[in-house]
């Protein structure tokens, strides 16, 4: 490498800790998140094994309670809805819209700070009494419970803004700074996935900042509003737990469908198929995901009709994103599929999401939700989406960037070795949730019947599958940056602007402002494509 | 396929068996459908179409508006159906028949008791006739906990600030599970409670005979049924263990140190009192969480409470 | 001199804005005082009295009048998003089926009905 | 990065134009869009008190009648005329901005601020008033003699919603602080105003709260 890049051109701490450039603070956001998913990870494992017996296995109950909790606040707030937009969207936005830096680089440090704040809140809890009212905060348990909820809820709502600040960049981002010549249809479709996200961000995250603000209140003041014994409605605080939570879910997904959007074509070499099918789609989710949220009530005491609405409204959500997988799906056809790391997971984002949408359905019906509502089956529903899902297209993604982030090659071989680990561990933990929670086996049980141990086994041991092909990932991630930088500015082919300039790229992401005359995934005739191909080889 | 049956659901119960499980079914063999259809092509593309296989690719087009109308269309149709079906048994479930049998559903931390039309009460174990529809009405003493019955396929939440309902008809003579499935703390796991389906005329005899508990047991027998039924082992152990109440373990005739300092000798009139009006006296570092059982348990079984204590040395 | 123009314009306009709101705000103390029929009817107007000055206050206060569409569309999206939030909220709440034990004869299966809920609902 | 940025703020040709931006009408055209949305937050953050307070006055009508009958429905018209005349200078503050007339652009801010000052003085004594008498929210009230219960559900709602409203007046005083400074040394020029633009815009959107929570507090017939 020539010039300096973003990595190298100033140094030291304070270089980095008052960073304003969206790449240094897209970079502090990953190892951010990492750590968060890595505890999380290791409160998985032992939820896991705790489940391994029907009885005490080495916690007891509260400490067990206690563990789901964290485990599911951990993922959630520190881990899946910053990881992508905070993380990879925050480096990559701007680049694939040729901008120098995000609209506002100093609300963005701002977000990271209160980002941190946030997590130190709620890690903070684990050392003073634990929290153990699971992460939907249900009243009046959550109002009576002991322990750090107060702590706990005042870093839900500090979360909370650090993620509208993310919004509030990408869309005054997306309006404003776009290269010349990148009209909207011109725009990668990673971009339209963020807009999307971002909507969702600033319209619903407020709500959930009033919801942890007045179970905050209920607890310090006792409000009365979700308190029965004082005439409130503890049903009114799934309502507005769910208006923002139900959102939240596409918060999490959109950005992984959005990285689906670039890998799919360029692994394919192929223009996505129906582009404005899926830019649209973005958008209707974004938009729809706001009219669903009462399907998580469906035996909550919410009234009839309510459920009914709710859950006609569920199943429209079920039609764009089928739509785009089947674009998905058809951009590979006559393409020259090119099985690297990210091309490998975008396949595996596509098989698990399929399970994970197509037993939405069971749930978004009313006769048989009543049956599986919160059994093992939700369970493994929203881990196949969110992991599977959502997880998966963030590894398609880190492996996409990761050359363009830290101008590294990773082992490829390696990434194969892992990526079937992860998909074998984690089928086999997830599929057997499926199977005992259709049986009636409920979540957020530390006892269990004894009947349900042989499939409680097997998803123990898939959890030691899937941590082994993690563990890997992160071997061969972290060794890669012992190298020297050996990666070139374009390892994949791709034709959006992140791609034209180097690896990593200089602090002002391009030497000269780029102008867009194509689109995202307008790549060269194939011949010249298999060409190069052999000339690599 | 019974296997599979087996495999996927539990044993069916209730009437409302037969109208979810054709719908789960039918999703299921959608899924089945679609995933397959998925990755069926995934994997053909892949073969085909990898990278520096001599094949003739041709120009695929970007986009074809005949077939992305038809793959928007035909899951539109698919849900609307699912969601008529799905809503037809939410709707039959939702109404009880006006002739159903009402039983009282009162859940608290962490059992389910149950009062019958004759003033009969029972604990953890609900007892109905066959093929006549039974409306439970039912409210919470503390937070929100869910009735939950697999095999008859119902769940309902239960509110602690007003009456929800839920309602079933059995098919036939057995014993069915009833779990609690909304998170309520540390013995949510163990809020469990069994339904007994008898015939009409068992279930009378019974009712008539004030729920028969325990007839003609010694009392420390009847005291230990009276620990396991009405939910006093989810709080106390035998063994020593702490759990959310004292354990039974070596208690009678011990001193006992309550919050607030003062010291009890734990005889049959503290015993007695603590089952009756539990927040009387707390034992030292344990919450003020149990609930009386003035009513539900008579004089005889009280008593038969109390020799079973007497007996965990 | 342009300027000047303008100067005159905007203090104009502005003043005549803040008339017309302070005499609602008057004649919202006033209507408070009157019984319209139902207490409904007065929360009614009261929130239209309240939503005409918000409008003045967005129109010209904050330019949305003359500002590019931007603005707006992001404003008025925000005001959807809440009114679905109320709106389903108030939909649950007022549709509930009233259960209450020893009810069995009440037609429950009527509540269900569209129509039932409308009318409950007003 | 924070140095060189810096550099570029404090720049020879566009004084506080970003290094990220072509000019100062791209910047001050993100900046509003910025603006908005954040207020759109806003909206959504209030709008979940609006919602809890429609459905508690829907469950708790007569207590919410009741409750209201201890607010001084005086004072709370005096501060809608405040808040509203308040919004007046600032957008007026705005224009004067805009024309680059520096000197009356001063006298407004200055003139805003009193007026929220004012506000929170007259906030202040209907609180005390409340405190005295023992309408407090939730658990602690104390207040006597109610004929029906849940009159504690709309002092909560009472303290919360002007509660956190005042808030928002304060933070709006200290940025009208910060305008006036550098108002005062001579930052802003016709060409040069978005702050001053979007503090009027948050301004006026914490007015048009207070006018729906006058009459929803203030006014139940």
């Amino acid at each position: 490498m020539t010039a300096a890049s973003y990595l190298t051109e100033q140094r030291g701490l304070r270089s980095w800790l008052f960073t304003l450039d969206h790449k240094r603070i897209g970079v502090m956001y990953l190892w951010s998140t990492l750590l968060a998913f890595f505890l999380g990870g290791v409160l998985a494992m032992l939820i896991r094994l705790e489940l391994l017996t029907p009885t005490r296995t080495l916690m007891d109950a509260d400490t067990y309670n206690k563990v789901f909790t964290l485990h599911g606040a951990v993922m959630i707030f520190l881990f899946i809805i910053p990881s992508i937009p905070a993380a990879l969207g925050n480096f990559v936005l701007p680049l694939l819209l040729g901008a120098r830096d995000v609209a506002f680089p100093r609300l963005n440090l701002a977000s990271y700070y209160l980002y941190v704040l946030g997590a130190l809140m709620a890690l903070a809890s684990m050392i003073t009494g634990g929290i153990d009212t699971g992460w939907t905060f249900y009243t009046p348990y959550s109002t009576s419970t002991g322990g750090a909820v107060n702590l706990v809820t005042l870093a839900v709502f500090v979360l909370g803004f650090s993620s509208i600040f993310t919004g509030v960049n990408f869309i005054a981002t997306t309006h404003k700074l776009r290269a010349p010549g990148m009209s909207w249809f011109r725009m990668p479709l990673f971009v339209w996935g963020m807009y999307a996200t971002a909507i969702i961000q600033i319209l619903a995250t407020p709500v959930l900042g009033i919801t942890v603000l007045l179970l905050f209140l209920e607890r310090v003041f006792g409000v009365g509003i979700f308190d029965p014994k004082l005439g409130g409605d503890p049903v009114l605080f799934q309502h507005f737990f769910w208006f923002y939570s139900h959102p939240a879910v596409y918060i999490m997904i959109l950005p992984g469908m959005a990285i689906i959007s670039e890998v799919i074509p360029v692994f394919s070499r192929r223009p996505i198929f129906g582009y404005r099918a899926i830019a649209f789609s973005s958008v209707a989710i974004a938009g729809v995901s706001f009219l669903v949220w009462g399907h998580h009530m469906f035996v909550s005491g919410q009234s009839v009709l309510a459920s009914a609405l709710f859950s006609f409204l569920t199943f429209l959500v079920a039609i764009p994103s089928a739509v785009k997988v089947f674009n998905w799906v058809a951009t590979m056809y006559k393409g020259s599929i090119w099985l690297q790391a990210p091309m490998i997971y975008a396949i595996m984002f596509l098989l698990l999401f399929a399970i994970g949408g197509l037993t939405g359905l069971f749930l978004g019906s009313l006769a048989t939700d009543v049956h599986l509502h919160d059994t093992y089956f939700v369970v493994a529903h929203f881990h196949y989406v969110m992991m599977g899902g959502v997880f998966i297209a963030f590894l398609a993604g880190l492996h996409y960037w990761w050359p363009k982030m830290f101008g590294r090659m990773y082992s490829e071989r390696w990434s194969r070795i892992a990526a079937a680990l992860v998909f074998v561990g984690f089928n086999t933990t997830f599929l057997a949730q499926f199977v005992m929670g259709s049986r009636g086996m409920p979540r957020r049980y530390y006892n269990y019947l004894p009947e349900f141990q042989p499939l409680h086994v097997v998803s123990t041991v898939g959890s030691w599958i899937l941590a082994l092909g993690l563990v890997i990932t992160a071997g061969y991630l972290l060794a890669s940056l012992r190298k020297r930088p050996d990666a070139p500015p374009n390892p994949w082919g791709g034709m959006t602007l992140e791609w034209q300039t180097s690896s990593p790229p200089p602090t002002h992401n391009f030497e000269t402002v780029p102008v867009v005359d194509h689109g995202p995934y307008d790549f060269p005739p194939l011949e010249a494509e298999e060409e190069l191909a052999g000339r690599r080889a | 396929m019974d296997w599979l049956r087996n495999l996927l659901m539990p044993p069916r119960g209730s009437t409302f068996a037969d109208q979810v499980d054709p719908l789960f079914w039918f999703l299921v063999g959608l899924t089945a459908f679609f995933f397959l259809l998925i990755a069926g092509l995934c994997g053909w593309f892949i073969l085909r179409y990898r990278r520096g296989r001599a094949v003739r690719r041709g120009v695929a087009p970007t986009h074809n508006t005949a077939l992305e109308l038809v793959w928007s269309l035909i899951p539109l149709a698919l849900v609307i159906v699912i969601f008529f079906w799905g809503f037809h048994g939410y709707i039959s479930a939702a109404v009880p028949p006006a002739d159903a049998l009402e039983i009282k559903v009162l859940a608290k931390r962490w059992l389910w008791q149950f009062e019958y039309p004759s003033g009969l009460r029972t604990v953890n174990d609900l007892r109905v006739p066959v093929g006549k529809p039974v409306k439970l009405v039912m409210i919470s003493e503390d937070v929100i906990h869910s009735f939950y019955v697999p095999s008859f396929r119902i769940k309902h939440d239960v509110l602690p600030s007003r009456y929800t309902q839920v309602w079933f008809e059995a098919t036939e003579p057995g014993v069915h599970r009833l779990l609690c499935t909304e998170y309520c703390g540390r013995g949510h796991s163990d809020m469990l409670g069994t339904i007994q389906v008898v015939s009409a005329e068992e279930y009378q005899k019974w009712l008539d005979s004030g729920g028969g508990l325990g007839e003609g047991l010694p009392p420390a027998e009847l005291g230990r049924l009276i620990y396991t039924q009405y939910g006093c082992e989810v709080c106390h152990s035998l063994d020593g263990t702490r759990k959310e109440g004292p354990s039974f373990r070596g208690i009678f005739g011990k001193p006992v140190l309550l919050t607030g300092g003062q010291t009890v000798i734990a005889d049959e009139n503290y015993i007695r009192e603590s089952i009756l009006n539990p927040q009387a006296k707390i034992v030292a570092g344990y919450q003020p969480v149990m609930p009386t059982f003035q009513g539900l348990l008579n004089e005889r079984q009280i008593n038969a409470l109390i020799e079973f204590i007497k007996e965990q040395k | 001199m342009s300027t000047h123009a303008e100067n005159k314009n905007a203090v104009r306009t502005y003043s005549i804005v803040l008339g017309a709101l302070l005499t609602l705000t008057a004649v919202t103390v006033a209507a408070a005082g009157v019984n319209f029929g139902s207490a409904f009817i007065n929360v009614v107007i009261a929130l239209a009295i309240a939503s005409a000055k918000a409008s003045l206050v967005a129109l010209y206060f904050m330019h949305l009048r003359h500002d590019r569409p931007m603005s707006a569309v992001i404003f008025v999206t925000g005001l959807a998003m809440l009114a679905i939030f109320l709106m389903f909220c108030f939909l649950d709440t007022l549709s509930r089926e009233q259960v209450q034990p020893g009810l069995t004869a009440q037609a429950p299966a009527r509540a269900v009905s569209i129509s039932a809920i409308i009318l409950s609902a007003s | 990065m924070s140095g060189s940025h810096t550099v570029v703020e404090h720049g020879a040709q566009e004084p506080f134009l970003q290094h990220h931006f072509h000019d100062l009408g791209q910047q001050a055209e993100a900046s509003k869009i910025g603006m908005w949305l954040f207020l759109v937050t806003e909206i959504l953050l209030f709008g979940g008190l609006f919602v809890g307070y429609g459905i508690m006055r829907m469950l708790h009508s007569q207590a919410f009648h009741e409750g209201h009958l201890h607010l001084d429905r005086s004072l709370g018209a005096i501060n809608t005329v405040v808040l509203l005349v308040s919004s007046f200078t600032m957008a007026m503050a705005v224009h004067s901005a805009r024309t680059g007339n520096r000197e009356r652009l001063i006298l407004l801010l200055a003139a805003t601020l009193a007026f929220a000052g004012v506000f929170l003085g007259v906030k202040y004594v209907e609180y005390s008033h409340k405190f005295h008498d023992g309408l407090l929210p939730g658990r602690f009230y104390r207040h006597a003699g109610d004929s029906v219960p849940g009159v504690a559900v709309f002092f909560s709602f009472y303290f919360v919603m002007t509660g956190l409203h005042g808030l928002h007046v304060l933070a709006g005083m200290v940025a009208i602080s910060w305008l006036l400074r550098r108002a005062v040394r001579g930052d802003f020029s016709a060409t040069y105003y978005a702050p001053v633009d979007l503090t009027g815009l948050y301004w006026h959107l914490v007015d048009m709260i207070w006018i729906y929570l006058f009459p929803l507090l203030y006014l139940i017939s």
